[in-house]
C-alpha cells in the first residue's frame, strides 16, 4: 500500500483547514458587524460554493486559476509557480467548499458573544488584536470548533473540485478521496474500502481530539 | 396502449440520442422515451445494482461486458443482463490527441507522447471508456502509465469533459479523447490513433433481458441503426456501423 | 485627578443627558434599573461614543464632539469594573491580572514582581492559578479590581459593584472596597441602585433618572434633605406627596389630603413634600403636630422595625393620573392606590404593635419635613 | 427553458432538510445526554458521509437500497416501490450528506440550552413532547436555522451521491445541480450558467427569509 | 397541605441532607450562596432524584427511594418558581400563563376565562401581548406566579424571588408578593439569602449550611435566639466568638478574649456566644456589664447608623485555625484577623459620633448574650 495519498490529503485538509479558519473567521467578525442587507448578500454570495456541484465548482476556480487566465497567468509568467495540477492546487478546491460551513458557524458564534469582555479588555489598554485573539476567540469556542471540525471533514472528503483542478496523478497529487474514488471505479473495491477505513482513523482521531479539547477547557 | 422506453446512455451521447429520440417519438406517439446519460462506468454500475433499464448504450465494449453474462473477463461478479441477440456494435468513434488551442509545446503526434516535450498528459481512467483505449495507445508507443505516473506526467480525469476542460484551459499539455468529443468542445485533434494502435472504438447497444419492453427497446434500436439517426450521428462524427 | 463631563447620546428611544464634575472623591451615582448609569460609565471610558458634547480628565480632552477628539479606550487609561466584572474566562487570576500591564510593556521580571504584589494587597494570594469560574463574587471582584489598579488608571469607575454578591458576602467585599478605595486617592466613580451602599462609600452622589443626572450633592444632604422627588425615592423616602404652597409656613400635601404647618420657609415653587418612614411617628408619643388619622392596612415584621402601611382618612383625594408617572421615569407599582398609602417605621421595642385594621393618628414632624422643588 | 430541474430539486431538497430536520434534531438530543466515550463514537459514524467522496456515498447508498440488496428488494417486492433511479432517490443522497451538518451544529445548540426552562416545563405539567416543541426548539433557534440553512445548501447542491442513486433522467430524475454539471459537460455552458443563477436566486431567496426570521424573533 | 421531606443526596463533592416537615403555612430556607438551597426545591418537584429518602405531600408519597416510588415532575403538582424565573422567551405573557392550565385538558372558553382572571388578580391587565424580554423583574415575577398560581399546584415553593430585582422595584413586589402568599394559604416555601425578606415573609425558617437544614423555628426565634453559629451567622449576627461553659453563669468568650457574665443560665455544651450589632453599646451609656476596652479600627456611615468595627484590646488571643473554618461551610472573609472585629452599630442621632483612631469601652448586656450550642 502507497501511503502518499494519506499524506497528501493530510496536509491539503490541514492547510486548508488553517486557512479557512482563519478567513472564515475574519469574513464572520467583519460581517457579523454589517447591516442587514449587506449581511444578506454577502450571506449569498459566500454560501454560494455549497450549492453548486463541486465539479462546477473546480471549473469555476479553474478559470481564475488556470494558466490561460490572469491570476494562474501572473503566478506562472512571474513567479514561475503553476497553481494547478499540483498537490496545492488540491487546497484551493478544499478551501473553496469548506469555506461556507466555517463561516456560518463562526458567525453564529460571534453573534452571541459578550461585548463586555472586549470592552474591558479596552479599557485595560489591550490591542483589538489581542482581544480578539486571546478573548473573543475562546469564549466563541465551541462555535469555532463545531466549524472547524466540519471544514476539515469536508476538506478530507472532497472531491469533485480537486479532481479537477488538481487532477488525480498516483503519488503528486492524489488524495485519499481521490484515491477511493479511482480504486472503487477500476474494480478494486478492497483496496478502496481499506482506504475508507484510514479516513474513518482520522475523523476518529480529529473528533476525538476536538471532544478532548472541549472538555478540558471546562 | 403507451410503452415507455428507458435508455440509458453514454454521456458523450447526450445531443445524438436527445435528438433521434426526440424525433422517433414524434413519429410513435405511443412511446415514451426516457434518457439518463451518465459516464458508462456508472450506468453500468447501476443497472448491476438493479436499475430499471430497456436499452443501454456504452461508450466502449468494457462496460458493457461487464454486465454481459458472456462479457469475459471483464466481467467479474457474472452479472447477466444483456439480452444477448440484441447486442450490436452501433457506432464507431476514433481517438484523437488534443492539444489546446495555439499550445506551444510542440506536440503534434502520439509519438511526441514518449519524449521530453511531454509535461502533462491528462486521460480518463480506467472506467471512462476513452482511458482503457489511452492506455493501450501508450502500450502500443512502448510506454505505460506506470512509466508517466513515476515521472508525474500523467493525471486521470473522471470524465471526457474534465480532460477537455483541463486541456482547454491549459492546465495540461494535451490528452486523449473520443472524436466527437473533440468536435463538441471545439478542439483540433492534433492526431487520430490507428487501428492497430488500440483496435476498433467501438460503441456497443444491447436491449436488457429483464426489460418489460423488450420489443419496444428492439424497435428503437434498430431505428437506431436506420438512416435518420445515421445522418444524426455522422453530424457529430461518429461513424455509425450497422 | 478631576473629571470633567457634559455629555447627549440617544440610543433608541432613549437619551442620555450627563453633565457634572468629580475631583479625588468617591462619587455615587444612584439611579433605578435602567436609568442610564452604564451608559454614562461606558461613554467615558470610550467603548460609546456620544453624540455631543465635552469629557475631559485630568485637563486631558478624552472626547470632543466639536474639536472631534475622540481617544480609542485604550488611551483614555481609565478603570472601568463592570457589573459582572468580566474576567477573561479562559485566563487564570494570575493570567487576568498580567493583561492589567500590557499596555506599558514592561519587562517580564518587573511585570511579575508587580502582580505579585498587587496579589498580596487585594488577598488574592494562593488563588492564582484559578479560573474565574472556581472563584467567589467576592474574588472575582478583587481580581477585576487588581487587574484595573494595577493598569495605574486615571480614574476608576465602578458598576454596581457589589450586586452580584449574596447578601453574605456583600459586608465583607464592601469592608474591602472601601478601604482599597481609600488607598487609591484619585477620583472614583461608583454606580449603584443601592442607596445604602452610595451612603457609605459615596463623599458625594448624584441622582440619576430617565437618562439625566442631576448636580451632584454630599451623601447626607441627598439623604436627609433631598431636593427633589426623584432624588428622594432613590434616597429611600417612603412618603412622598404632590404638594402646593399655601402660605409661607403653611402647605397642601395633595396626595394625603391634609394641610402641613412648617418650622422653615417653604420655597415658591414647591411641588411636593416628603417625611422618611422612621419620622413619622404615632401621635400620642407627645410630638402631635400635623396629625393625620389613619387606618392600619398592614402590619410588617422586619427583624428591627414593625413596619405599618397606613391609608389617610381625612381629605378629599384627588383622582385622576398618577404623580408619580407624571414626574419621574421610576419605575412604578401598577397599582396607583398603594403609594398613596403612607409607611411608618417604628423601632421593635419601642412600644406595643398595633393590631392590623385599627384606627391610628400619626403625626408628620414639622422639622423633619423635606420640600421639593 | 424546461423548469422540470427547478421543481425537483425544490422537491429534493425540502424534504431531505424536513427529514433532516426531524432525525439531526434528534440523534443531537439523544447524543448530546449521553457519556463522552460514546458521544464520541457517534460523533465519528455520523460525521463519515462527509469524509467520503459523495460518489462513494452514493455507491455504498446503492448496496442497501438497490433492489438486489435486502431493503430495496423488500421495498420492490412486498410495496413495489422501487428505491433508486427515481426522483425521491435524490432525497436519500441528499439526506446523507446533509445529516452531518444538521446534526453537528444542532448538537451544539443543545448542549447550551437552559434546562430550567424544561424543568419549569414539566413542573407546570406540560408533557415532554410539548417542551421539547415548544420550549427547546425555540430556545436553540439559532443554532437550529444555521445547521437547517447549511443542509438545505448542501442538499440543493448535492451531485455525486445523487448521481449515482439517482441518475440523470432529463425530466424524471435531473436536479439542478445535476442538469448544472451535464449542461456544462456537454458544452452548454451558457444554459450552465443560467441553472446556476436559478440555484443562487433560491439561496438567496432562503437565506434572507431566514435572516427575516431571526430578526423577528429578536 | 402538609409536605414531609427527608432526603439525601451526593452530587459532585456535594452533599444534600434535608429533613423538616412544612404545613399550610410560609416556611423559609435561609442559606448561603452554594449551600443547596436550590437543590432542595429541585428534589421537592421532582427535577432532581434523591439517592435516598423519602418525600410526602398532603399524604401522597411523591418519592420514596426504598418503595421505589418516584412521581414525574408533571404529576407532583408542586409549582416551583425559578430564581431567574424561567418565563418561556418565546411566548407571550397570555401564553405563558396559559400553559399552567395544559395539564388540565380544559376547554378553550373556560381556559381564557380562567387566564383573564388571573391576569387581572395579578395586575398584569394590558401586558398579556408582551415577550418576557419587555418585562420589568417585577412584572416577569408576577407573570411567572400567575403560571404556576393557574396550574393549581398543592404547595408553591419560591426559589429567591425577589433577588433579581433593583433595590427600588424590591420593596413594591415583595409587598404585592406577600398579598398574593397570604391569599393562596396553603403550604409554600421560600428560598433566600436575604435575612430582612426571610423575617418578613417567613412566619418559620430553617438555616441551611453545606447541604443540611436546620429544624425549621418561627422566624422571631432564630433572629433573636439562633440556637447555632450557622443560624446567627445568616441571620445577620455580626459578632460571634467561640466560647466555653466556665460555671453556670460565666463563660470565655476565646476571641474575644474576655469572660462574659450573664443572666441565664449557660447550656452544657456552650461552644459560641454572639451579639447583634445593634445591642452593644458604648459602656459610659450607664449600662457596664460585660465591658471591654477596644480600639475604634473604622467608623462607617449609614443612612440610620454609625457602625463601628473595632479590635478588642485585652485577654490574649488563641493563634491559629480561623474558628469560623472549622465551625461552618459558609463563605469567609480570607482575612481572619477582620472577622475578629466586633461591629457596634449606634442609631445616628443618639450620641456624638466618635472618631477613628479612639480607645472607647464598650459593653455587652449580659440579656442580650446569644448562647450557640
Ligand atoms: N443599544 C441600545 N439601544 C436602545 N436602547 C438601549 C441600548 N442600550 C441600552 N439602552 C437603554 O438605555 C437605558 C439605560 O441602560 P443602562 O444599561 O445604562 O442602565 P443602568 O442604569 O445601568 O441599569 P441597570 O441598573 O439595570 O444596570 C435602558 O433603558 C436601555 O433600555
Ligand atoms: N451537577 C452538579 N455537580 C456537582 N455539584 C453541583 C452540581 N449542581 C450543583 N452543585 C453544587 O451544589 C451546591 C448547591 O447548589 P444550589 O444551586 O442548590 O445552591 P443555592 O443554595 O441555591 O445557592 P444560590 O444562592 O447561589 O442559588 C453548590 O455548591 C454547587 O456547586
Ligand atoms: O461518455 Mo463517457 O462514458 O464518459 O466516454
Ligand atoms: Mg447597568
Ligand atoms: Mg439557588
Amino acid at each position: 500500500m502507497d501511503w502518499y495519498p494519506l499524506w497528501n490529503s493530510l496536509r491539503v485538509a490541514a492547510i486548508s483547514c488553517v486557512i479557512v479558519f482563519f478567513t472564515g473567521i475574519f469574513a464572520a467578525y467583519y460581517i457579523s458587524r454589517l447591516g442587514r442587507v449587506v449581511k444578506g448578500i454577502l450571506d449569498v454570495i459566500l454560501t454560494l460554493p455549497m450549492v453548486l456541484p463541486p465539479t462546477v465548482v473546480g471549473y469555476l476556480l479553474l478559470l481564475v486559476l488556470g494558466p490561460k487566465h490572469p491570476v494562474g497567468a501572473f503566478f506562472l509568467d512571474f513567479l514561475n509557480i503553476r497553481l494547478v495540477m499540483t498537490w496545492y492546487a488540491g487546497i484551493f478546491a478544499a478551501v473553496a467548499v469548506s469555506f461556507p460551513l466555517m463561516y456560518r458557524t463562526a458567525r453564529g458564534a460571534f453573534e452571541s458573544f459578550d461585548m463586555t469582555l472586549a470592552y474591558s479588555g479596552q479599557t485595560l489598554g489591550l490591542s483589538n488584536t489581542y482581544i480578539f485573539w486571546r478573548v473573543r476567540m475562546p469564549a466563541c469556542r465551541q462555535g469555532i470548533l463545531a466549524g472547524t471540525v466540519l471544514s476539515f471533514a469536508r476538506s478530507l472528503g472532497e472531491y469533485g473540485a480537486t479532481s479537477m483542478l488538481a487532477g488525480y496523478t498516483p503519488g503528486r497529487t492524489a488524495t485519499i478521496s481521490t484515491t477511493v474514488y479511482q480504486l472503487w471505479r477500476t474494480n478494486d473495491e478492497g483496496m478502496a474500502f481499506r482506504w475508507v477505513l484510514v479516513n474513518l482513523a482520522i475523523s476518529a482521531v480529529v473528533l476525538l481530539a476536538v471532544n478532548l479539547l472541549e472538555r478540558k477547557e471546562k | 396502449q403507451n410503452t415507455e422506453l428507458t435508455v440509458f446512455a453514454a454521456a458523450s451521447m447526450t445531443e445524438t440520442i436527445s435528438k433521434i429520440a426526440d424525433i422517433y417519438t414524434e413519429a410513435h406517439p405511443n412511446v415514451t422515451i426516457t434518457c439518463t446519460f451518465d459516464s458508462s462506468g456508472t450506468l453500468a454500475t447501476q443497472i448491476a445494482q438493479g436499475a430499471d433499464c430497456d436499452l443501454f448504450i456504452s461508450a466502449a465494449p468494457k462496460q458493457m461486458n461487464q454486465i454481459d453474462i458472456n462479457g469475459g473477463e471483464d466481467n467479474t461478479d457474472g452479472a447477466d443482463f444483456v439480452l444477448e441477440e440484441s447486442r450490436i456494435d452501433l457506432l464507431e468513434n476514433k481517438v484523437v490527441l488534443v492539444t489546446a488551442q495555439g499550445s506551444d509545446s510542440g506536440i503534434s503526434s502520439f509519438e511526441a507522447l514518449t519524449g521530453d516535450k511531454l509535461n502533462m498528459l491528462c486521460i480518463g481512467n480506467e472506467d471512462v471508456p476513452v482511458g482503457a483505449y489511452s492506455l493501450k495507445i501508450l502500450e502500443y508507443l512502448g510506454t505505460s502509465a506506470q512509466e508517466l505516473e513515476d515521472e508525474g506526467k500523467i493525471t486521470y480525469a473522471t470524465n471526457v469533459k474534465e480532460v477537455t476542460t483541463q486541456v482547454q484551459e491549459g492546465v495540461v499539455d494535451c490528452g486523449i479523447i473520443y472524436a466527437t468529443d473533440a468536435f463538441s468542445a471545439g478542439l483540433e485533434p492534433v492526431d487520430e490513433a490507428t487501428p492497430d494502435m488500440c483496435g476498433q472504438v467501438i460503441y456497443p447497444a444491447a436491449v436488457m433481458k429483464n426489460s418489460e419492453n423488450i420489443q419496444a427497446a428492439q424497435e428503437f434500436l434498430d431505428y437506431l441503426t436506420g438512416d435518420e439517426a445515421k445522418e444524426v450521428f455522422e453530424s457529430v462524427g461518429f461513424t455509425p456501423l450497422s | 485627578m478631576s473629571l470633567i463631563i457634559d455629555i447627549e447620546k440617544t440610543l433608541g428611544n432613549f437619551s442620555l443627558d450627563v453633565h457634572f464634575k468629580a475631583e479625588n472623591e468617591v462619587l455615587g451615582l444612584l439611579g433605578a434599573s435602567g436609568s442610564g448609569k452604564t451608559m454614562t460609565l461606558k461613554c467615558i471610558a470610550g467603548v460609546i461614543t456620544p453624540d455631543r458634547g465635552h469629557i475631559e480628565l485630568d485637563s486631558q480632552v478624552l472626547f470632543d464632539s466639536e474639536k472631534k477628539i475622540n481617544l480609542s479606550p485604550q488611551k483614555r487609561r481609565v478603570g472601568l469594573l463592570f457589573q459582572n466584572y468580566a474576567l477573561f474566562p479562559n485566563m487564570t487570576v494570575w493570567q487576568n491580572i498580567r493583561t492589567g500591564l500590557l499596555r506599558d510593556h514592561m519587562g517580564r521580571a518587573s511585570a511579575d514582581a508587580a502582580v505579585k504584589d498587587i496579589i498580596e494587597k487585594l488577598r488574592l494570594t494562593g488563588l492564582e492559578k484559578h479560573k474565574p469560574w472556581q472563584l467567589s463574587g467576592g474574588q472575582q471582584q478583587r481580581t477585576a479590581l487588581a487587574r484595573i489598579l494595577i493598569s495605574a488608571p486615571q480614574i476608576i469607575l465602578l458598576d454596581e459593584p457589589l450586586s452580584a454578591l449574596d447578601s453574605c458576602l456583600r459586608w465583607e467585599v464592601e469592608t474591602q472596597l472601601s478601604d482599597i478605595l481609600a488607598e487609591y486617592g484619585k477620583t472614583v466613580i461608583l454606580v449603584s441602585h443601592d442607596r445604602d451602599e452610595i451612603y457609605r462609600l459615596c463623599s458625594r452622589a448624584s441622582a440619576m433618572t430617565g437618562g439625566c443626572a442631576g448636580q451632584p450633592v454630599p451623601v447626607e444632604e441627598m439623604f436627609e434633605r433631598p431636593s427633589s422627588i426623584s432624588e428622594a425615592l432613590l434616597s429611600g423616602c417612603k412618603n412622598i406627596s404632590r404638594a402646593r404652597r399655601l402660605t409661607s409656613r403653611t402647605l397642601l400635601a395633595q396626595d394625603w389630603g391634609t394641610v402641613l404647618k412648617t418650622d422653615r420657609e417653604i420655597p415658591e415653587n414647591l411641588c411636593g413634600v416628603g417625611l422618611h418612614a422612621t419620622d413619622l411617628c404615632p401621635s400620642w408619643s407627645g410630638k402631635n403636630e400635623n396629625s393625620i388619622r389613619c387606618h392600619i392596612e398592614k402590619r410588617i415584621s422586619d427583624p428591627l422595625y414593625d413596619i405599618y402601611l397606613l391609608r389617610p382618612q381625612s381629605g378629599d383625594w384627588p383622582e385622576g393620573e398618577d404623580h408619580f408617572k407624571t414626574i419621574s421615569n421610576l419605575p412604578q407599582a401598577e397599582d396607583s392606590a398603594s403609594s398613596r398609602l403612607l409607611r411608618m417605621d417604628c423601632p421593635k421595642n419601642s412600644s406595643q404593635p398595633f393590631s392590623k385594621e385599627q384606627e391610628l393618628t400619626v403625626s408628620m414632624p414639622c422639622q423633619k419635613l423635606m420640600f421639593f422643588t
